[in-house]
C-alpha cells in the first residue's frame, strides 16, 4: 500500500459563534476510498480543508500515519486536493498545470516530460496537452485536476465534491473512472459529497455528517440497510417512517409495535427496547410489496396493511405508489416485472394491499419510557 | 427601437464632433504663421521653435516621464500586493484599509494636493521632483488597487490554495500564479497610473518644487504667460504621439478590454 | 507583446532623448517674475560662466512667498518687491548681501537707493528694477480715453477690462484715486477704496494677474491693468503700435523689485556672479531695452538703445508699497469681499 | 496550517496610505482648528476661525456657485452620455467607437482647455465663423464666464460618464425591452421603466465621476472663468498660495472632503438599497426531505 492512514481526534472548529465541527473522530485506513457525506453546510468541507491544511481546527488532533501534522503548512503535507471548481491555473496549459508541482521541485525537463505524460495518460488526456483550461469541457478539467493532484504522488488524495459541476451522465462515467484510478494508484482517497448515490457506489466506507456531527460511519450497505438514526435513513435514499409504542417483545428479536390507527406492526428489534418505549421505525419503499388482491400464503413476520392508492408516478424503471393507510402516506416502489401474469393492475384510487417483512424494518429512534 | 437608435446615433455624432473640434482647431493653428489666432499663412515656425528652442519644455517632458514611470511602477507594486491581500485574505482593519484605498478616488484632487503640500511643509520636506513622485504614487495607488482587485475577483481563492497544496511557497504562489493571473489588471493599472501621472496638473501644481516642472505645469505656464503659439505645435505633437501610441498599442488595448 | 514592446521602446527613446543633455556641474536656481529677464541674457550667463540655470516663474509676491513657505525652497535667488523684502527679512528668510562680491553695485542710482525704506542700506537686497503697474489700452477699440484709473468706470467697455489679481495694486490704485496713501491702514479710507473697486468690478471681466497679456493680444481685453512688459511681449509690431501704456495721473503703487539670496542657498557664489552680471551696465541695458522699463543703473542710461515706456519721473504720484504687518489681514478681508462680490 | 499572509501583502499599501493620505488629511483636520499667523501659515493656537469664516455669506455664495456649476454640468454630461453610450453598446463596432471616445482624452487636459480658448476666444474660431457668416457684426465674448466653465467641464468629464454607462448598458439584456414591449409598454415606457432602472448603477457612477471632480474643480475656472465663476477650488488655492490663511484653506478642504464623502456614501446606499430590493431569493435549502428528485 502506498497510501497512508488518516486519523482525526476530537476535531472541533468554530467560526465565531457557529460550530462547524464538533468532536470529529474518524480513522481512515490506508488505501481506503472514504467518503464524507452530508447536506451542504454540514461541515464536511471544513473537515477536508483542515486535513488539507487550509484551516486550523479550534481543537483536536490530526494524524497522518500516526504523525501529528496540524502544524505543517499545506505544501508540507503529503496530501493533495482536487478542488470542487477544479482550481486549474487559467494561464497555464494542461501540460503546465500538471507539471506545476514538478516545476516547483525543480525537476529536470526530461523527467517532467515523461512524468506528466504518464499522468495525462492515466486520466486519458494525452490529446489535450497544449490546450488552456478554458478550452476544455467540464469532464476534461476534472481529469486535469486529478492528474495534477496525483503527480506529486501524495499518500492521501482529497476530493471536494469533484463531480458536482458535471451533468448526470458524465458524473456516472467519471465515478467509474475515479474508482479505476483509485484501484490503479492505490492511495487513500477522501471524498466529500452531498450525493448519497455517489458516496455509496464507490466508497469503501462512508461517514454521514449533519450539522457538524457524525451520525454514522460504515460501509455503504450498513448505512443504507441499517441507518443509525432517522437522519441517516432519510438522507440515504427515500424511506417511510412509522412511530409507535412497543406493546410486546416477541421471541428471537422481534417487537410488536402499536401504531394507533394503522394497527400493530412487527419489527426487527435491532435496538434495545422494552415494553412501553416509543419507537420510530423505518422501511424503505422498494422493500414494500403492493397488489390489488390480498396476498395469500405469506411467511411469518410479515406486516400487511390495507389502504387506497392516492397517486401513482411512473418513472420508467419503476412506479411509485403513494398509499394512504389510515391517513398515513406510504411510499411503495415497484419494478415492472411481468412474470406474475395474472396479477391485477392497480390504478388510481384503487384499494390495495401493501406488505413487508419484519426484517426489512429498522428502528431508528427510541425514546425509553 | 429604430427611432431610439436614430436619436442616439445623432447624439453620438454630435458628441464625437464636440470631442474632436478643439483638436482639429489646434492642428490648424499650429501651422499658422501669425502669432495671434488670425490666419497669417502656412508656416512651420512653431514646430521649429518647439524642437530647437524649447529646452525648458523638453526638460519638463523629461521630468514628466520620469515621474510617470517611477510612480507608475511603485504604485503598481504597492497596489497589486495590496489588492492580493484585500481580495484574498482576512485581517484586522481590512474594512478600514478598503475605505482608505477607495477614498482618494472620490475626493477632489485639490484636497490631496492641499493636504500633501501642508504635510510636506510640516515635515520640512523640500518640494522637488521627489515630492511630485510621492504625490503621484499616492493618487495612483487606488486606481491600481481597483483594477487589480477587479481582476482578482474573477478568480476563486482556491486557485491559490491549489498552488499551496501542490507544494508552492508563498513566493511561488505570488510569482507563478497570482501575478500571471492578475497580469491584465496589473498592466491596465500601470497604464492608467502612467497616464494619470502624465496628465495630472492640480496635485502637481501644489507639490512641485524648483526645477520640477512637469509637462502639464509647463503647459499651464504657457497658457498663462506664453509668448508664442509653440503650445499649438506641442499639442499637435502630443496628439500625434498619442494616436501613434494608441494605434500601435491597439493590441494592448484589446488585451485590456478583453480581460 | 509586440505592441507593448513598441510602447516601452517609445518611452525609453523619449527619456534617452532628454537625458542625454550634458549638464554643467554648477547650477543656479532662480525664482523670478514671469518674463523679467530675457532668455538670451540667462543663456549668455550660462555660457559665460558654465552654469546651468533652473528658472521658475511666479505671478505675484504672494504666490512666491507662499511657495517658499510651503517648502518650495531650493532656490538661490528670488526677486521680491520691497514690501516682501521686509517681510522676508523679518521672517529670517534672507542671507545678508556681501557687497564686496558685487563690483557693479556702485552703478546703481543713489537717488533711487535712498528711497528704499524696506531695507535701508540694502543689507539684504540688490535692487533690480523700479516701475509701476499701469494701464494698456487698445487704441483701435477705445478711441478716446483719459489717462486715469477712471477708465474702469466706463460701462461702455464692460466685459473688456481687467484688473490685476493683486490686492495691493488694485486697492493702491483706488486709494491713490482718492488721494490717500497706498500704505494706509485707516479703516474709513479703505472702505472708500473698496467702494471704488466694487464700482470698477462691475465693468471688468475678471481679476487677472496672469493671462491679461494674452487676452489683450487676442483682442479679448481692451484695457488692462498691467505691468507694461507683460503685455507688450505678447504683441507683434502692428499690435504694439496700436497699444498705449500709461501710468494713470493719480499714481498708484510703485514697485521696487530686488534680487535676494535665500537663507541656506546652496549656490551662493554663483548667485553673486549672477547678480553682478545683471548689474553690469551692458547686460542691464539689454534687459531694460527688452522690457522697455526705466533704468536704475546710472551707467546703463547712456548705453541703452530703446527709450523706455515711461521714466522714473512718471512715478512722481506713485508710492512704494510697504509691509503692513498685521494690518495686511484687513486688506485680505476686504480683498476677499471684493473677489466674491459683496 | 499556512500562516495568514494578508498583513504582509497589505503592509506597503497600508503604510503608504497612512503616511501620504491619512496623516496629511489628519493634519488638515487639525489645522482647520488653529489660527493664522501674521504672515500666513499656522500658529498652534486653537480657534474656530476657519469654520466661522465659512459661515460668512461670501463663502456661502461661492459654495452655491460651485454646487450649481458642478450639478448642472454633471446633469448635462449624463444626459449626453446616456444616448452616446447606448449607441456604442448597441453598435456592431463598439471597440472603434470606444477608441474614438477615448483618444482625444489622451492628450493633455490643459491642452484641451487651451483648445477651447482657441475656439471661444475673441479672435477664435467661433467668432471668426459668426463674423464671416454675418450672423454678428462684432466680436462676442464667450470666455471668462460660468458658461465657458460649464462647457469645458462637460467636455472634460463626458468620457468619464460614457465609459461606465457603456459598460452597464452593454451588460443589459435587451430582450427585456422586447418583453416590456410585448407586455404592452410603449417605447419610452420600456426605456424609462426597464432600461433606466436596470442601469442605475452606471448612472450613479457616471454622476459621481462628473460631479465630484467638477465640485473640486480648480484649473477650469482658473483659466476660463470670470468674476462670476469663482469656485471653492480657487478659494482653497488662493487661501493656500496667496493669502496663506492655512486654517481657512484647511477648513474649506475639510468641508469639501466631508460633503463629498457623505454624498458618495449616500449615493451608494441608495443604489445598493435598490439592488437589494430587486434581488431574487437566492437561498434554497438542500433537499433532505426525501421527496421526488
Amino acid at each position: 500500500m502506498k497510501g497512508s492512514s488518516i486519523r482525526t481526534e476530537k476535531i472541533s472548529k468554530r467560526f465565531g459563534s457557529f460550530e462547524a465541527l464538533h468532536d470529529i473522530t474518524i480513522s481512515i485506513n490506508k488505501g481506503e476510498f472514504f467518503s464524507l457525506l452530508g447536506p451542504s453546510g454540514c461541515g464536511k468541507t471544513t473537515l477536508l480543508r483542515i486535513i488539507a491544511g487550509f484551516e486550523n481546527p479550534t481543537a483536536g488532533e490530526l494524524y497522518l500515519d500516526d504523525r501529528e501534522i496540524l502544524a505543517l503548512p499545506p505544501n508540507k503535507r503529503h496530501i493533495n486536493t482536487v478542488f470542487q471548481n477544479y482550481a486549474l491555473f487559467p494561464h497555464l496549459s494542461v501540460f503546465e498545470n500538471v507539471a506545476f508541482p514538478l516545476r516547483l521541485k525543480k525537476t529536470g525537463k526530461r523527467q517532467i516530460q515523461t512524468t506528466v505524460e504518464e499522468y495525462l495518460d492515466l486520466v486519458k488526456l494525452t490529446a489535450e496537452t497544449n490546450k488552456l483550461p478554458q478550452q476544455l469541457s467540464g469532464g476534461q478539467k476534472q481529469r486535469v485536476a486529478i492528474a495534477r493532484a496525483l503527480i506529486n504522488q501524495p499518500s492521501v488524495l482529497l476530493l471536494d465534491e469533484p463531480l458536482s459541476a458535471l451533468d448526470a451522465k458524465l458524473r456516472q462515467h467519471m465515478l467509474i473512472e475515479l474508482d479505476a484510478i483509485h484501484d490503479k494508484v492505490g492511495i487513500t482517497f477522501i471524498y466529500v459529497t452531498h450525493d448519497q448515490q455517489e458516496a455509496i457506489s464507490v466508497s469503501d466506507r462512508v461517514a454521514v455528517f449533519n450539522a457538524g456531527k457524525i451520525h454514522q460511519i460504515g460501509t455503504p450497505v450498513e448505512i443504507y440497510e441499517s441507518p443509525a438514526d432517522g437522519f441517516v435513513a432519510i438522507f440515504i435514499g427515500e424511506t417511510n417512517f412509522i412511530t409507535g409504542t412497543v406493546r410486546e417483545m416477541a421471541d428471537n428479536g422481534y417487537a410488536l409495535i402499536d401504531t394507533g390507527p394503522i394497527g400493530s406492526l412487527i419489527v426487527n428489534a435491532d435496538k434495545k427496547v422494552s415494553i412501553g418505549d416509543t419507537v420510530k421505525m423505518t422501511v424503505r419503499p422498494e422493500k414494500i410489496n403492493i397488489s390489488a388482491e390480498d396476498p395469500q400464503q405469506l411467511a411469518a413476520h410479515v406486516n400487511v396493511l390495507r389502504g387506497s392508492v392516492e397517486e401513482i408516478i411512473y418513472t420508467g424503471f419503476q412506479s411509485k405508489y403513494f398509499v394512504n393507510v389510515a391517513d398515513t402516506l406510504f411510499r411503495v416502489f415497484k419494478q415492472h416485472i411481468n412474470c406474475r401474469l395474472n396479477e391485477k393492475s392497480i390504478s388510481w384510487k384503487d384499494r390495495a394491499f401493501i406488505w413487508w417483512s419484519a426484517d426489512d424494518g429498522y428502528m431508528v429512534e427510541v425514546v425509553h419510557r | 427601437m429604430n427611432s431610439k437608435r436614430g436619436f442616439s446615433s445623432v447624439v453620438f455624432t454630435l458628441v464625437v464632433l464636440f470631442f474632436y473640434l478643439p483638436l482639429v482647431i489646434l492642428i490648424l493653428f499650429s501651422f499658422n504663421h501669425s502669432k495671434t489666432m488670425s490666419w497669417g499663412g502656412l508656416s512651420f515656425r512653431w514646430y521649429e521653435e518647439l524642437f530647437f528652442h524649447s529646452r525648458t519644455l523638453w526638460n519638463s517632458v523629461f521630468n514628466s516621464v520620469i515621474v510617470a514611470l517611477s510612480s507608475g511602477l511603485i504604485s503598481t507594486i504597492v497596489g497589486t500586493l495590496g489588492a492580493v491581500g484585500i481580495s484574498w485574505y482576512d485581517f484586522r482593519g481590512k474594512r478600514m484599509l478598503q475605505v482608505a484605498g477607495f477614498l482618494p478616488l472620490i475626493l477632489p484632487e485639490i484636497i490631496i494636493g492641499v493636504s500633501l503640500l501642508i504635510f510636506f511643509a510640516g515635515i520640512k520636506l523640500k518640494l522637488s521632483l521627489f515630492t511630485v513622485f510621492l504625490a503621484h504614487t499616492t493618487f495612483n495607488i487606488p486606481f491600481v488597487l481597483l483594477m487589480v482587485t477587479a481582476r482578482l475577483e474573477e478568480f476563486d481563492f482556491s486557485i491559490v490554495e491549489a498552488a499551496y497544496d501542490l507544494g508552492a511557497r508563498e513566493i511561488d504562489a505570488l510569482l507563478r500564479i497570482i501575478i500571471p493571473l492578475a497580469f491584465p489588471g496589473i498592466l491596465s493599472g500601470f497604464l492608467i497610473a502612467v497616464t494619470l501621472s502624465l496628465e495630472d496638473f492640480v496635485i502637481t501644481f501644489f507639490v512641485a518644487g524648483p526645477g520640477a516642472s512637469t509637462l502639464p505645469l509647463h503647459v499651464y505656464s504657457m497658457i498663462r504667460f506664453g509668448v508664442s503659439p509653440v503650445i499649438n505645435a506641442l499639442s499637435v505633437v502630443i496628439i500625434a504621439a498619442t494616436a501613434v501610441l494608441a494605434l500601435s498599442a491597439g493590441n494592448v488595448f484589446k488585451y485590456i478590454v478583453r480581460k | 507583446m509586440r505592441a507593448r514592446a513598441v510602447f516601452l521602446a517609445g518611452m525609453l527613446l523619449l527619456s534617452g532623448m532628454c537625458g542625454c543633455q550634458k549638464t554643467p556641474s554648477k547650477r543656479l536656481y532662480i525664482y523670478n517674475w514671469t518674463y523679467y529677464i530675457p532668455d538670451d541674457v540667462v543663456s549668455a550667463f550660462e555660457r559665460e560662466y558654465h552654469v546651468a540655470v533652473v528658472y521658475d516663474m511666479y505671478a505675484s509676491n504672494e504666490e512666491m512667498f507662499a511657495k517658499l513657505k510651503a517648502g518650495g525652497g531650493g532656490y538661490d535667488i528670488v526677486f521680491p518687491s520691497g514690501d516682501y523684502v521686509s517681510i522676508m527679512i523679518r521672517e529670517g528668510m534672507l542671507e545678508p548681501i556681501d557687497k564686496s562680491k558685487l563690483s557693479n553695485f556702485g552703478f546703481l542710482d543713489t537717488a533711487v537707493l535712498q528711497k528704499i525704506r524696506f531695507d535701508p542700506g540694502c543689507r539684504y537686497c540688490v535692487p533690480y528694477m523700479m516701475g509701476a503697474a499701469g494701464i494698456t489700452v487698445n487704441k483701435e477699440n477705445v478711441a478716446d480715453y483719459e489717462r486715469s484709473w477712471s477708465i474702469f468706470n466706463r460701462s461702455d467697455l464692460r466685459g473688456r477690462l481687467t484688473l490685476l489679481d493683486d490686492m495691493r495694486e488694485v486697492l493702491g490704485a483706488a486709494l491713490r484715486t482718492l488721494g490717500y496713501s497706498v500704505n494706509t491702514i485707516d479703516e474709513g479710507q479703505l472702505r472708500q477704496a473698496k467702494a471704488i473697486v466694487m464700482q470698477w468690478r462691475k465693468n471688468i471681466v475678471k481679476f487677472d494677474a496672469e493671462a491679461f497679456g494674452k487676452g489683450f493680444a487676442a483682442g479679448e481685453f481692451w484695457a488692462v491693468h498691467c505691468y507694461a512688459e507683460n503685455v507688450f511681449l505678447e504683441l507683434d509690431s502692428t499690435q504694439a503700435s496700436a497699444a498705449d501704456f500709461f501710468i494713470p495721473r493719480e499714481g498708484g503703487c510703485a514697485y521696487m523689485d530686488n534680487m535676494v539670496i535665500l537663507k541656506g542657498a546652496k549656490n551662493k557664489d554663483v548667485a553673486y556672479m549672477f547678480m553682478n552680471y545683471i548689474l553690469d551696465p551692458s547686460v542691464y541695458a539689454r534687459i531694460v531695452d527688452y522690457l522697455k522699463l526705466p533704468s536704475i543703473n546710472t551707467a546703463t542710461r547712456a548705453q541703452r538703445k530703446v527709450t523706455p515706456r515711461y521714466d522714473l519721473t512718471d512715478l512722481a504720484n506713485s508710492e512704494l508699497k510697504e509691509d503692513l504687518g498685521e494690518h495686511l489681514e484687513r486688506y485680505n478681508e476686504i480683498w476677499q469681499e471684493i473677489r466674491i462680490g459683496r | 496550517m499556512r500562516r495568514n499572509a494578508g498583513p504582509l501583502y497589505v503592509a506597503p499599501l497600508a503604510l503608504w496610505l497612512c503616511c501620504f493620505f491619512i496623516v496629511p488629511l489628519g493634519i488638515i483636520a487639525l489645522y482647520s482648528f488653529m489660527s493664522k499667523g501674521v504672515y500666513g501659515g499656522v500658529v498652534h493656537r486653537f480657534s474656530f476661525g476657519g469654520y466661522t469664516a465659512l459661515f460668512n455669506p461670501l463663502f456661502l455664495t461661492v459654495t452655491l456657485t460651485t454646487f450649481l456649476i458642478a450639478a448642472s454640468s454633471s446633469v448635462i454630461t449624463v444626459l449626453l452620455a446616456l444616448p452616446a453610450a447606448y449607441f456604442i453598446a448597441r453598435s456592431a463596432r463598439k471597440n472603434l467607437w470606444l477608441f474614438l471616445v477615448i483618444i482625444p482624452f489622451w492628450t493633455n487636459f490643459l491642452i484641451r482647455i487651451y483648445a477651447w480658448i482657441a475656439i471661444l476666444g475673441n479672435n477664435g474660431f467661433l467668432n471668426s465663423l459668426l463674423l464671416a457668416t454675418g450672423i454678428t457684426s462684432h466680436h462676442l465674448q464667450f470666455l471668462y464666464n460660468k458658461y465657458a466653465v460649464l462647457l469645458v467641464t462637460v467636455y472634460t468629464y463626458l468620457p468619464f460618464a460614457i465609459l461606465p454607462l457603456y459598460s452597464t448598458i452593454e451588460k443589459f439584456d435587451f430582450s427585456l425591452l422586447e418583453a416590456a414591449r410585448d407586455l404592452g409598454a410603449t417605447v419610452s415606457q420600456s426605456i424609462f421603466r426597464v432600461l433606466i432602472p436596470s442601469i442605475r448603477g452606471g448612472i450613479t457612477t457616471a454622476i459621481l465621476f462628473t460631479f465630484i471632480p467638477a465640485f473640486g474643480s480648480y484649473a477650469i475656472p482658473q483659466i476660463l472663468g470670470g468674476s462670476d465663476s469663482l469656485m471653492l477650488g480657487n478659494i482653497i488655492a488662493r487661501e493656500l498660495t496667496v493669502t496663506r490663511n492655512w486654517p481657512l484653506a484647511s477648513s474649506i478642504a475639510m468641508v469639501l472632503t466631508v460633503v463629498t464623502t457623505f454624498g458618495v456614501v449616500l449615493f451608494i446606499r441608495l443604489n445598493r438599497f435598490q439592488t437589494v430590493t430587486t434581488a431574487p431569493e437566492a437561498f434554497t435549502a438542500g433537499g433532505v426531505d426525501g421527496d421526488e428528485q
